[in-house]
């Protein structure tokens, strides 16, 4: 006879199992006094060391005290008429986790195949070129939205603003270099940030045709925003290669 | 599709740390050469198995490429296994348990599956074992059960694909009939799976075993 | 040196995960087929040089294995860099960092919150990780609170239930039910510990045992 061991058994459905092999029991025809008897021999051991796995242990043991009653007493029928074993639910359940175990026992062959088995460890010398961001921001931007963008900075300008007659020196260099200045800081900038605090529309319109160039000498990537009428401008790193 | 991708579709798979798929081949290739050109799944398909023919006949590559949770990778051949074993940690690592199998084997056939319709399969608590899966990635929380009480439900991930090497679901091995199972006299080996338990438990003998199967290969 | 090596090598730098030397290989293949085997760095440069010639006249592979300061180790061939960079964009454009998933959980389980409470939370300004967020619209703004200066409040989309493959913000795991899956775990560690030491002199036995029948299977 095998020594049974503690933690030799996933569950009460194993340890059935178990018996019914090494007793070649027939299952369909289990003797439950016999089977009892032995399970709550099992389950008085694991009981002393843990409780927690017992309970599933003992729970199954009154299963089985209660099915043995049951086949003392005269058969319940079903609505055919037929009599009702009363094992025929545990036999279900005893098949029903047989047929897992024996794909978990495949699935362990599976396992053993793939272990063997290795994938390529080392990508850091593998060149990549980050695609030109530019393409892809186009296809969420549209011309309209820039064109939004810009119309509200132009809009929400005070009104008074409009009639001081100043010249101003600005020029697309300053402020492609204002901009790039700006992204050193911040990884990402909302246009209307930018725009923000300029009181004379030539400023604005200056700033934004240097941001055109920018976008356009691919040094910096626009997308759109949450934010209606305003997008985000970022730095795109340069391209090596 | 022109013959060009197959260098391409080739690099796009040595590249990539985790199993690609067609679409994200043809979204590469589309995105860069032009949404014209005409490439399909079952292109890029068949120029995997050309490519892994001529690796195996003409370049006799020790890899080859591997249909792998829905996507392709790039991965050896068995019969190196006890070298690159020899240098790496990696196999040393530990098997999945019984318990974790036959969980496994439950939640992939029956998923979404609750944690009390796999209770009552396997007749033990499962926390445990569940906690465990979720946490090496192997299984998922992928929604809830409309039933009372509205319990979560359980399902594999890809990773638990890429683990047993199997390019789909329906690459598992199906399990029997129980009526099948009922005329099959010859139960498991009881004794011999216990051993093989045990075993397991013991990484140094493990990769000594290891060792002298693949030596016997 | 066997040209049975070739492949031996070549397994061995593809699965290497750093660059690997000609001692190692040596050690690997002395480790495993004998100390008496020939085999010399030259060799295994010599080797690599042969590999490099098939791959690129005869097998015209979009790979090659180089050579740097401390090792071999494979490479794509920068011809396909472009390829590859937009395969690595596209795939950084999907992932979410790990502060970004923190954050969004943290949204999905108070929705609707305000950036404050957020950074309270986090304890880290977050304006960076709320736009990508809205940016991949995961998050969106959902309304205002009634508190002093109407702070915006953040809410989960329709495409953040989409992406975890939830069907409504109820399905969201609960925090008691992830406790619940993962308790008890020390102490059922602490159980099967006791249990495998009063166990453990049966245990060698059995793995003797069973590692001789094994053998002669």
């Amino acid at each position: 006879m095998y020594k049974i061991k503690l933690d030799q058994f996933e569950g009460p459905l194993d340890l059935l199992l178990f018996f019914i092999k090494r007793d070649e029991l027939n299952i369909y025809d289990i003797p439950i006094s016999r089977i009892t008897k032995e399970f709550l021999e099992y389950v008085n051991l694991i009981k002393m060391l843990d409780l927690e796995i017992a309970g599933d242990f003992i729970l199954m043991a009154s299963t089985l005290m209660h099915i043995k009653v049951k086949m003392l007493l005269p058969r319940e029928v079903d609505e055919k008429g037929e009599q009702i074993d009363p094992r025929t639910d545990l036999i279900q359940a005893l098949l029903e986790y047989k047929k897992y175990k024996e794909v978990a026992e495949e699935m362990g062959y599976f396992e053993t195949d793939q272990r063997k088995v290795s994938f390529r460890g080392n990508f850091s010398e593998d060149e990549k070129i980050a695609p030109p961001e530019y393409d892809i921001l186009l296809k969420n931007v549209t011309l309209f939205d820039l064109a939004k963008a810009f119309k509200k900075a132009i809009q929400d300008l005070k009104p008074e603003v409009v009639h001081e007659i100043k010249k101003i020196n600005i020029t697309i260099d300053e402020q492609i270099q204002f901009i790039l200045d700006r992204l050193e800081k911040d990884k990402e900038l909302h246009f209307l940030s930018i725009v923000d605090g300029m009181r004379e529309k030539i400023r604005i319109v200056i700033t934004f045709v240097a941001l055109l160039e920018l976008t356009k000498m691919g040094q910096i990537g626009i997308k759109i925003s949450d934010n209606f009428n305003d997008f985000i401008l970022y730095k795109l790193e340069v391209a090596n290669g | 599709m022109d013959s060009i991708y197959y260098q391409v579709i080739e690099a796009l798979i040595f590249s990539s740390d985790e199993p690609l798929n067609s679409a994200d081949i043809i979204k590469a290739i589309k995105g860069l050469d032009g949404e014209d050109i005409k490439i399909t799944p079952d292109e890029i398909e068949e120029t995997v198995d050309i490519l892994n023919k001529k690796y195996e006949e003409e370049s006799k590559l020790s890899f080859r490429i591997s249909k792998i949770a829905n996507g392709f990778l790039f991965s050896t051949r068995p019969e190196y296994a006890k070298y690159l074993g020899f240098l790496s940690s990696e196999k040393s690592k530990r098997r999945l348990s019984q318990a974790a199998l036959e969980t496994l084997a439950i939640i992939a056939y029956k998923q979404p599956i609750t944690k009390p319709e796999l209770e009552t399969i396997r007749g033990v608590n499962s926390d445990y074992i569940l906690n465990t899966l979720l946490e090496k990635n192997l299984i998922t929380i992928s929604g809830r059960a409309e039933t009372i009480g509205r319990p979560l439900l359980y399902g594999t991930t890809d990773e638990f694909l890429k683990y047993f090497g199997l390019y789909k679901l329906s690459d598992l091995p199906k399990p029997r009939e129980i009526d099948e199972i009922m005329k099959d006299e010859d139960f498991l080996d009881q004794k011999r799976k216990i051993m093989m338990n045990l075993i397991e438990d013991d990484v140094q003998n493990e990769i000594k075993e290891s060792t002298e199967n693949n030596a016997s290969e």
